[in-house]
């Protein structure tokens, strides 16, 4: 399953002022599945402590060597920063549950919803479906085109797929990217073929959700954040409410971060 | 004549239990050991020390209930587990066949829990030894109440000790204002080591929200930030007490072990490092080994409480005193 | 109509005195100021709480009298200084001109040695305040002892209170097991507001010599290490009494500043970050200002307690209990 | 006096397995005297906490830019070690008493004995020496010529005034420095014109002020290390015993860290 390693940082790219990709070798390591993430060690010393979670944004298919796109929000992720070709990245991977795959076929249509950088795991699970030849739309949304930096990448494989949506409308459609993608479900070409996949903050993801269940209740399967410990179960510190279940609570590093939305409270 | 260095002898005994070396996992940081599996063989520890058990299920505390604080980590799991009887139904058998001992952490929110998880275990021959949780800082009733009153320390010991005939480890709390004192009481109740420490009860605010950034609003405070005060209390407790110490708090290296070996410490637990790095475990044992290698030291044993002893020896007879 | 935003007034108000702004030196940390007067400008700060004073010099413990540990430093000073009466005579009358107001932070061995240095410093205008440090680990006699019992802290205030008439503010230990009694004890002794916390005590071993790494053995803990306890302690002490709080412990920026403020503190204290880096003081004064003009708060003091009155206000009634 | 402020990294080179010159750009910074300290803050995070003592090795005259020689022993350094080139690092400095040259003069003999990376001090008051034309000679030790890594630069400026002696005779005479510092006492030109100056372990020191009082005292001056907080003063964390003096012990960072061998217990 996951394991521990030391890779090499094999690039590592400002993608505007806030975003990066980091690419670490990761030979021989496990196919990771959409979803999944790694916990990565920042710096060498005591502080900070934790590993931070980063979704799998891309694997390459030959070397196994894993991409993360990643925001510089706070002190982990701006030493993560620091890091340059050749130094060395102490990881676990893969982690946590990915998005299920079943049932979605050419005859289904995959909705993509991602809020800024949430698009890291939802571009990994874009890249699958082009192979299983799943019809997919991919809605990215963000404040301001600034927060969209990195979608340079996306865009280019995406091409007509991805629609965009700023809040201030410097980019793609004005407002949040939920209208655009209402929009769609109210024209689009039948709920019944639709399958939704969210990543992004939790006011969206309940919005999706609202999208979701009115009229016709469409999968929907999202990924969410926790602040983790460890990353792989033991501590019991990632949890989130569960709805339904025997279980008060599920952990989000290893029952998640993909969850159906009918398993937790959103 | 090219002699092979002999292996260092390793083993520690606590209570009737032989470890096979010093490090154990600090309960609640290994879970049921089920996920350190895959990062390392369960065989290569000294003890397995699992999750906090208690006489019903519990659900735990709402999220958030992590915090990061510098060198730390701030927790308010709230004792989350299945109960006593599903742990022994499904997680010891599953630990049965290990060489590690298994010692099972208990908690409770009233003596007559511990002592009815205790008796239940018992009965349930993985469980090689308890350690009685007399210390959990995150739940409101239970915990801090029994581990801060050496009266009632004793009391709870004795009741579990009476229940329970195999080995007996009580695991006090630092947040007191002299572990001394809950030590002897524990002793005097017939336990056959000490665990310490437990975590330091802490908080962080959240400045954006403007709230305790935990939900349960405080939480243990482990990891190296904590070590300063758990090698204090090792050394105290060691001078205090006749039985063996599990010392931790903040180990995430092999120097680290050795404070609390030399403070007085027979053995030691790995907690939140190994959360962060699963490695740790093996990295302190080999550092251990080398350690007395390169000193020529035969076994392990005669390293613990040796800082003591040359303290003792080298001090003019006059400061040979307790400070502070 | 291009108004300008006025400058948020943080001003705050310790027993009889009101401080131009809540960042104070901790005491020990900032000696009698001469050497952060190469680095700042001391009338920038809200206070200046200057060096542990006794009633007789005292020499010190012996070296080495610190250590480094993760995100935290021991020391063991041992409350070196040149005695009350030098540091009337040559200390505080060159702090004089100073706009800060001085606060001379005070302890002894014996109860009578505290009221005697409280009766001079009475005398000496510069002391426009006296901080009791009834919490120093590193003295064996004296220090912890008063700052433990609250009975004994309370008849000592009350001796002080009685030959001191200007402010009293009580520095607690945080080595016991519920800081809200010698906190109750301080003020009904009459402590116009409380200082916390003082350092943990801990320890460090040298796994090369062998040793305790201090020749104290034990010695405070201080820095980031530390705050999560001291944050802790601020929001029970807050909550336990309605004298106000200086915080410290481990702030080394104005987000950690904040987290005391929320949790109940008025004004906040600086001690080892400012050893560490002497630009402590004006990042976490200018940060405090930004966080206030940033939220459109007029005032400082309505921020401080204010995670308190949030989480009262967003708990489910039934919640609204101390956790821990 | 001293001042706290950032300076670039203007060079970073390795001598050896072990040690490093630091050069940080310094401008307008008051001159430093040989046997100053600056205090140098390692890394970015709250572990380690504490700043690195480190003596000032050269400092350029026109740029103010300030040498550093440092031996990587443990984390602060290890840290410091992986600075580059146009990396900023923040110091106090000039910290501490440095070296007195008071009655130096063409007709004195100034004996500088080092013990590994304890030249460096005496390296920067070798160089102010020679611009006052006081005849030297430079005694260094080391346990192997590894422990010597460093002496390039000190040999050439210094040719055959330097004197070397390794424990295990790798490298220059063999033996302790100290033997040929005794030679050099008791054949040289006559203890009266001799001044000492060391910094090394604290048995070495031991044994030059033994050599320094044993027939006709020669003034010594020695350079001592100890655990700091601050260094400037403030939290009195850096002292060591006195001998002679009201104040039973003295500080290392401002009243030494060079001492006349009388003020101290060696
Ligand atoms: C499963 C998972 C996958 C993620 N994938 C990505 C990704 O692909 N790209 C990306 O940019 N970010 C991702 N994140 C978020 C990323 O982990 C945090 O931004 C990062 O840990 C912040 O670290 P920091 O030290 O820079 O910030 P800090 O100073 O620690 O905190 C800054 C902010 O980030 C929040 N934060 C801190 N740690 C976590 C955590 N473990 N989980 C969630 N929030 C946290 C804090 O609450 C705070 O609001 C993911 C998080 C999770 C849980
Ligand atoms: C005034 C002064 C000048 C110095 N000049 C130099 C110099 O020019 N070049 C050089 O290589 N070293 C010098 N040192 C020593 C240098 O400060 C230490 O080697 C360094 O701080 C070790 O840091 P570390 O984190 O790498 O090691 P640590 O892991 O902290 O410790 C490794 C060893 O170094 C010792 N040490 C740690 N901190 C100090 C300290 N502040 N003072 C003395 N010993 C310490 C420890 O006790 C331990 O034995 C000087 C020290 C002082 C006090
Ligand atoms: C996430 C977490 C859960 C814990 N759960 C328990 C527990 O159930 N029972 C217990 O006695 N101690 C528990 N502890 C305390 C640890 O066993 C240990 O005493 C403490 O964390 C100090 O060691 P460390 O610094 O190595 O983590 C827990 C600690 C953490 C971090
Ligand atoms: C070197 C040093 C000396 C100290 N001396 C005193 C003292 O004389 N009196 C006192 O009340 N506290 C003393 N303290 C404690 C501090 O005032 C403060 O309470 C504690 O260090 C926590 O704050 P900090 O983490 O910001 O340093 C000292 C602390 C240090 C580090
Ligand atoms: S982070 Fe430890 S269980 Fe999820
Ligand atoms: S290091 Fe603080 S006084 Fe010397």
């Amino acid at each position: 399953m996951f394991e521990q390693r030391r890779g090499l940082v094999l690039s590592h790219i400002p993608l505007g002022e806030e975003y990066r990709e980091l690419t670490v070798g990761a030979e021989g390591m496990a196919a990771a599945r959409p979803g999944q993430f790694a916990g990565l060690k920042v710096g060498k010393a005591l502080d900070p402590l934790l590993r931070r979670p980063l979704s799998i944004y891309h694997q390459d298919r030959g070397t196994g060597a894993l991409h993360f796109l990643y925001r510089v929000v706070g002190q982990g992720t701006r030493l993560l920063s620091g890091l340059k070709e050749g130094d060395e990245v102490d990881f676990i991977a893969p982690l946590g549950r990915g998005f299920s795959l079943e049932g979605l076929s050419p005859n289904t249509r995959a909705l993509l919803v991602a809020g800024g950088v949430g698009a890291a795991p939802l571009y990994f699970l874009a890249a699958r479906l082009r192979e299983k030849q799943v019809p997919l739309t991919f809605f990215l949304g963000g404040r301001r085109a600034a927060d969209l930096a990195f979608r340079g990448r996306i865009a280019a494989a995406l091409g007509e797929d991805l629609v965009i949506a700023t809040e201030d409308g410097s980019l793609g459609r004005q407002g949040l990217v939920t209208g655009p993608l209402q929009e769609f479900l109210d024209e689009g070409p039948g709920r019944e073929a639709c399958r939704l996949f969210a990543c992004g903050p939790a006011p969206m993801l309940r919005e999706v959700a609202r999208l979701a269940s009115v009229g016709g209740a469409i999968p929907l399967q999202v990924s969410l954040e926790a602040r983790m410990a460890c990353g792989f179960g033991a501590c019991l510190g990632c949890v989130c409410p569960a709805s339904g279940g025997d279980a008060p609570y599920r952990r989000v590093c290893t029952e998640g971060p993909v969850f159906f939305a009918g398993e937790v409270e959103l | 004549m090219t002699g092979k260095i002999p292996r260092p002898d390793m083993t520690v005994k606590i209570g009737s239990l032989t470890l096979e070396n010093p490090v154990l996992t600090a309960a609640g940081c290994f879970g049921f050991g089920r996920e350190f599996a895959e990062f390392l063989d369960l065989n290569s520890l000294g003890a397995i020390v699992v999750k906090g058990t208690t006489l019903r299920p519990r659900g735990g505390n709402p999220p958030p209930r992590l915090g990061e604080v510098p060198a730390g980590l701030l927790n308010a799991i709230g004792l989350q587990n299945p109960g006593v009887d599903r742990v022994m139904a499904e997680e010891l058998p599953r630990l049965k066949g290990l060489k590690p001992p298994i010692i099972v952490n208990v908690a409770g929110e009233t003596p007559e829990e511990y002592v009815e998880t205790a008796r239940r275990l018992a009965l349930s021959p993985p469980a090689a030894a308890l350690e009685v949780n007399i210390s959990c800082p995150n739940v409101a009733r239970g915990g801090m109440a029994f581990g801060t009153c050496p009266l009632q320390v004793e009391t709870l010991v004795r009741a579990v000790r009476q229940v329970f005939p195999r080995t007996l480890i009580v695991k006090l709390t630092p947040n007191v204002t002299d572990i001394r004192e809950t030590a002897r009481a524990a002793a005097a109740g017939g336990a056959d080591a000490l665990s310490l420490i437990n975590t330091l009860t802490g908080m962080a605010i959240d400045i954006e929200g403007q709230v305790p950034l935990l939900a349960n609003v405080t939480g243990g405070l482990s990891g190296p930030a904590l070590r300063p005060v758990a090698v204090r209390m090792v050394w105290q407790v060691a001078e205090t007490v006749d039985i063996p110490i599990i010392g931790m708090g903040g180990i995430a290296s092999a120097k680290d072990a050795l404070e609390f070996l030399l403070a007085g410490a027979s053995a030691v637990a790995i907690g939140t490092a190994g959360l962060v790095d699963p490695s740790v475990f093996g990295r302190v044992q080999a550092g251990l080994e080398a350690y007395l290698v390169h000193r020529g030291i035969p076994r392990l044993e005669e390293i613990c409480g040796l800082a003591r002893r040359n303290w003792k020896r080298n001090m003019p007879a006059k400061q040979v005193r307790e400070n502070g």
